[in-house]
């Protein structure tokens, strides 16, 4: 095992897929020489040559319209698109194409296609390379929507992504590429999707999380144990298919709980959370649900005081804590 | 036997070993193929006619034509090598997917939503067709989207060394979409093999062709992407094999993409919840319907001493025949079961 | 005042606007000669001519692109989708530019534009002439999302969403276009926008709803009505912004919710009424907060039976009435 | 004064009233106009080296650059109605909107990211520029979108009247998105006054010209449109002022549109954030520096005996007493107010 970071274990779920199965290939733009604007295909170029790692044109809904094709011509596209925010013009490939394909062709065709993107906020991106795209995509039944939190998730459930028979969404959250260290151990092995993790035991409060802000609340819950409260961490991993099992249990443990996200908060993800808890876990509850979540603004602004002022952070987790705490 | 099999989802995308032996090439259209393709013209038709029929009657609920599209679908279906190239097909290619193999049996349950239906399982509207053992895929409603995915079908085939050739069929209208253009900035850098058919029947629903686009003809928009631009008449079935001919075996040899305009006449309304009488005068009506392939091609095929009253006849013998068997067996299946609206939504 | 169907008021709304104000113009495919593929514009060009009423070329992107640009230089166009299902190619254009051109610009250009569009199953549409995309869109800030339960509001509504200096997704329930009837006044009259309306008051419970399953919840609670369940209906109206005023006042009489909706049920609008209610109005909860929605399939299947097993309808809300009530 | 107002939304688009007077046609570059025109390249030029500086010493957080592409800016700028004219420009337009009037002051206001950044109140990121009192509209960073907008605008003035001619920018590796595509396809069968300028760099990042398109010229896809397509070099200000002016008297003669693709140099890395050398060899770059059009105009100009020395450091000395100015004026401003963040988000 070796210390790294998130982008590293995604490039070197890349590398070793691509070793593994001479089917995966890689397009998007500037994932070839370049190496990717966050440098994740760095390398691979070099040493998959122009058939595997191919720069696209400068065309979104291509990218993901030729994927599916390739998918469905026997291959395991990985298309990366270059922030979140530039998916909106493939949205009609994604959601009426790659989701329904399998469903629509009564199955005789799949579509085993990972979509790779960086999303989130602060990072000085301002509205168009910091927004976060989670909900609008797990709204769409066919589509798993899948966000790592760590080095070692972003390399095991990269390679479950790719192994998929169905399209895959893969948010990378972009402000933990490189911030965001941990052991990721060498070789093979993957993360399940559709699987939530308890990352931390707790028996207060339950805090649902994914991608930067589950690293945000990690140090929030240490913050305030320090305080006496006792937070179990949930993240989330995939949004869909949503691991409710995992998502009741924790939060029949403490009746209580908080989710956290950078996305717009109405009709964000955290709204699924809370309506799924009110629903069916209604007599476990102790509190209100409550949502930290980025406000219903555009998206992002770029100047660092109201970059500052959008972003969901630590200080303002360890706040919400403390309030759901002591209700 | 038409009951959709949905297991073994990890086998779905792989086409390598199947029906190896309908690979058929034509060069020409011998004879004995001329017949062919005026018996799947007269299938097509009486089917299609049926269809009308039958959503008059209330027995389905849609029907969409490919009447007076069929010479150009036929044209271009005997070029392929039916089975193992690829079709991207839309929805008015009624002719081009029974040519390649789709049995009536499949089509009409489809029409009817019945359980069966081997394009969707009853989930997508009639005329949406999808049949793999013949390489064809799943026509999408949303307009354009078959084109950046028959590029990725030829992207593919590409690296994987492959000799199958990807057609794909769109209507003129629809190649206003932006997909249409981002797919054929793929073909022209790729060089892919793939045959791009326009089917201009001058109408995207009521919408006339002079407010769609402000070129002559839908091939001059080739000239964009750096591939082979070929506008012919979709109405002759000589001059459609010949040009599709051409343009799958360029394909094939690698030399590259070709948007290939057929120019046909869209005899019908565009859909049976369609008023074209809103749009186009009877005037306009009778003139398009004097355009009908099927009697031009019959003519030839006399004329050439091809077919005689008696073949017509039996043909028509047969068609009927066919398109009778196909309604009792659509119109007795049963509906599918609920559990098909329930999914899977998932592959394995 | 006359009997009229939903289409009709939408048509009414329509003339009047065009008469009213030469900036208003229609574009769309189909909306020309042929009156739109609904009749919502029957009559108009032959009214207004080819220069207010312009068929627009096959491309849906361009078409609200197209409304944004004609909307900075002074007009109000209004543009239709054929179907919700086909306003996925102009997801960009309306997320990423309509509904952020406001603020982008720091209030130098706004976007007076109200993209019309019918959605919603039941009508044998199948996959893709049945989507409900409210939620998708509602979780847009700077898009207003508008959605008309009968004609009165219909005409009311949409002349409100002409007159609004903002992007306007105005979604028409299909199959209620002409299933609706209702008296529509004559001449001019507006709705407001982002205002709900309590259309029936009740004791037991509320429930939510909105176009065509609004419709059905007056004929359910009528139905449980005559068993002594005495029912509160709130038509939303519009979905962003959201009168949470008028929301959460209901909910705080009958402690009891039920939100009723067809698009699919994982992180749709109802979701985000669960979770204000329950994080909003935690002490007045009498009961689980109940969602019925449709299924998370890709859409509405074609095949009868299919179709039927996915739309709700007036005795699936019956019983969800009954179970609430009972609870 | 470069305060932002958000009042009075109704009013918000409306053009009619504004700035009248400055409206001020140019048709042909006088000796006083090339002196001007050669005076904005050297502002732009200072200005945009500045940021280049600032963004390595860590006082802005971003920044992207005309390098190379100032000559075609200010040919196609002097040859519009400045202020009268439309302009959607992209995000490389610092010649062209200085060109138009927006202030330095203004444009570093953005860079900073400081209050009264008249282009977004500082929610856009630096160079997204947009100043309505010179017709300036708001730069997007998803690329292409400009396109159908623009067409919008245009569409709009021909409805209206009017006898504002759009222009609107974008580079070539954009013109891949379907928005270019649709928008052009509204500007051919409209016959819009519009002129869509493609500054063609050769890269959309680090992707080559030859993985976008498969054509030789992007002025080519014109004839995919019924449109006119005209290539010229970039590098030279007098082509681009001739073949913009044609343009743009043509559009508002009721003539249509143009595709102008003007071939220019991106001499410097995509971005502040781009590092070039993974793609781009120290022999390439140093070829693409030598093309800098700057020292190519000085040079026409002085053998036209239109600049001489001392005019040459006057208008130095000028643009870097303009910097500075606007460099202290913008690094004192104070950030926005948080209020900012929050909206207003609808217009009233
Ligand atoms: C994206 C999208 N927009 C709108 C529609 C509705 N629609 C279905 S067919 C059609 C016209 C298509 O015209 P054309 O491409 O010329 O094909 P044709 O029907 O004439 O063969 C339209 C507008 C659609 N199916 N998809
Ligand atoms: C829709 C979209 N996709 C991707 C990007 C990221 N991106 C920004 S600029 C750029 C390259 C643009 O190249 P070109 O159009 O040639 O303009 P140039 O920068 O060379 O002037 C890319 C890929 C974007 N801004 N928008
Ligand atoms: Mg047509
Ligand atoms: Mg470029």
């Amino acid at each position: 095992m070796s210390e790294k970071t998130l982008v590293e274990g995604i490039r070197e779920a890349l590398d070793e897929e691509l070793a593994r199965d001479p089917n995966v290939f890689i397009t998007g733009t500037d994932i070839g020489p370049r190496g990717g604007v966050f440098l994740a295909t760095q390398g691979l170029y070099a040493k998959y040559g122009p058939r595997r790692i191919i720069d696209s044109p400068l065309a979104e809904s291509s990218i993901i319209g030729v994927g599916i094709g390739a998918a469905m011509n026997g291959m395991r596209p990985v298309c990366e698109i270059q922030f979140a925010d530039f998916i909106h013009p493939a949205y009609n490939q994604i959601v009426n194409e790659a989701a329904r394909m399998f469903y629509r062709s009564g199955g005789q065709y799949c579509v085993p296609l990972v979509i790779r993107c960086p999303y989130g906020g602060g990072v000085g991106g301002g509205l168009y390379h910091s927004q976060s795209v989670e909900a609008t995509f797990a709204h769409v039944p066919g589509l798993k929507v899948v966000i790592p939190s760590n080095p070692r998730d972003a390399k095991g459930l990269l390679k479950s992504a790719i192994r998929d028979n169905n399209p895959v969404l893969f948010l990378e959250p972009k402000k933990g590429y490189r911030a965001i260290k941990g052991e990721v151990p060498e070789g093979e092995y993957t993360e399940p999707l559709g699987v939530a993790k308890v990352t931390r035991a707790g028996d207060d409060i339950t805090v649902y999380a994914y991608g930067m802000m589950h690293f945000y609340c990690v140090q929030a819950a240490d913050q305030v144990a320090e305080e006496g409260i006792s937070v179990e961490l949930v993240d989330l991993r995939t949004l869909n298919p949503l691991d409710k099992a995992t998502v009741l249990q924790s939060f029949k443990k403490t009746g209580k709980a908080l989710i956290v996200y950078e996305d717009n908060r109405f009709v964000g993800f955290g709204a699924e959370i809370a309506a799924l808890l009110c629903e069916e876990a209604f007599e476990h509850m102790d509190a209100p649900i409550m949502r930290l979540a980025g406000p219903d603004v555009p998206a992002v602004p770029y100047s660092r005081p109201l970059q500052d002022w959008f972003m969901p952070d630590v200080q303002r987790i360890v706040e919400a804590m403390r309030k759901l705490a002591a209700y | 036997m038409l009951k959709l099999d949905t297991a073994g989802a990890k086998d779905h995308n792989s086409h390598a070993q199947e029906h190896p032996g309908q690979a058929t090439a034509h060069s020409a259209p011998t004879p004995d193929c001329l017949v062919e393709m005026y018996e799947v013209m007269v299938r097509s038709r009486r089917l299609d006619e049926r269809c009308w029929l039958l959503h008059r009657q209330g027995r389905i609920g849609f029907h969409i034509s490919g009447i007076g599209h069929e010479a150009a679908q036929v044209g271009v279906a005997f070029a392929m090598q039916r089975g193992h190239d690829f079709l991207h097909p839309y929805y008015r290619d009624l002719a081009m997917v029974i040519a390649l193999g789709m049995p009536m049996r499949a089509i009409l349950l489809g029409s009817f939503g019945k359980q069966g239906d081997p394009s969707s399982g009853g989930r997508q509207m009639p005329n949406h067709y999808c049949y793999k053992p013949a390489s064809i895929f799943s026509v999408s409603s949303p307009v354009g989207t078959q084109l950046p995915q028959a590029a990725g079908l030829a992207l593919a085939e590409k690296l994987k060394g492959g000799n199958r050739v990807t057609v794909t069929c769109i209507g003129e209208g629809a190649t206003s979409e932006g997909d249409f253009h981002e797919a054929l900035d793929w073909a022209g850098v790729h060089r892919l093999p793939l045959v791009v058919v326009v089917e201009n029947n001058e109408y995207a629903i009521s919408v006339p062709m002079h407010l769609q686009m402000a070129v002559e003809r839908v091939a001059d928009r080739a000239a964009a992407y750096g591939i082979r631009g070929v506008s012919v008449d979709g109405l002759d079935v000589f001059a459609s094999y010949a040009a599709a001919k051409e343009a799958i075996d360029l394909a094939r040899a690698g030399a590259g993409t070709t948007l290939l305009e057929v120019r046909v006449a869209r005899i019908t309304p565009h859909s049976s919840d369609d008023n074209d009488a809103t749009y186009r005068s009877p005037e306009e009506k009778a003139r398009v319907r004097a355009q009908d392939p099927l009697p031009r091609f019959q003519k030839q095929l006399v004329e050439m001493g091809l077919l005689t009253p008696a073949m017509i006849a039996e043909i028509e013998r047969r068609a009927q025949a066919e398109v009778d068997d196909a309604l009792r067996y659509a119109e007795n299946a049963p509906y599918p079961p609920v559990e098909w609206a329930m999914g899977p939504v998932f592959a394995d």
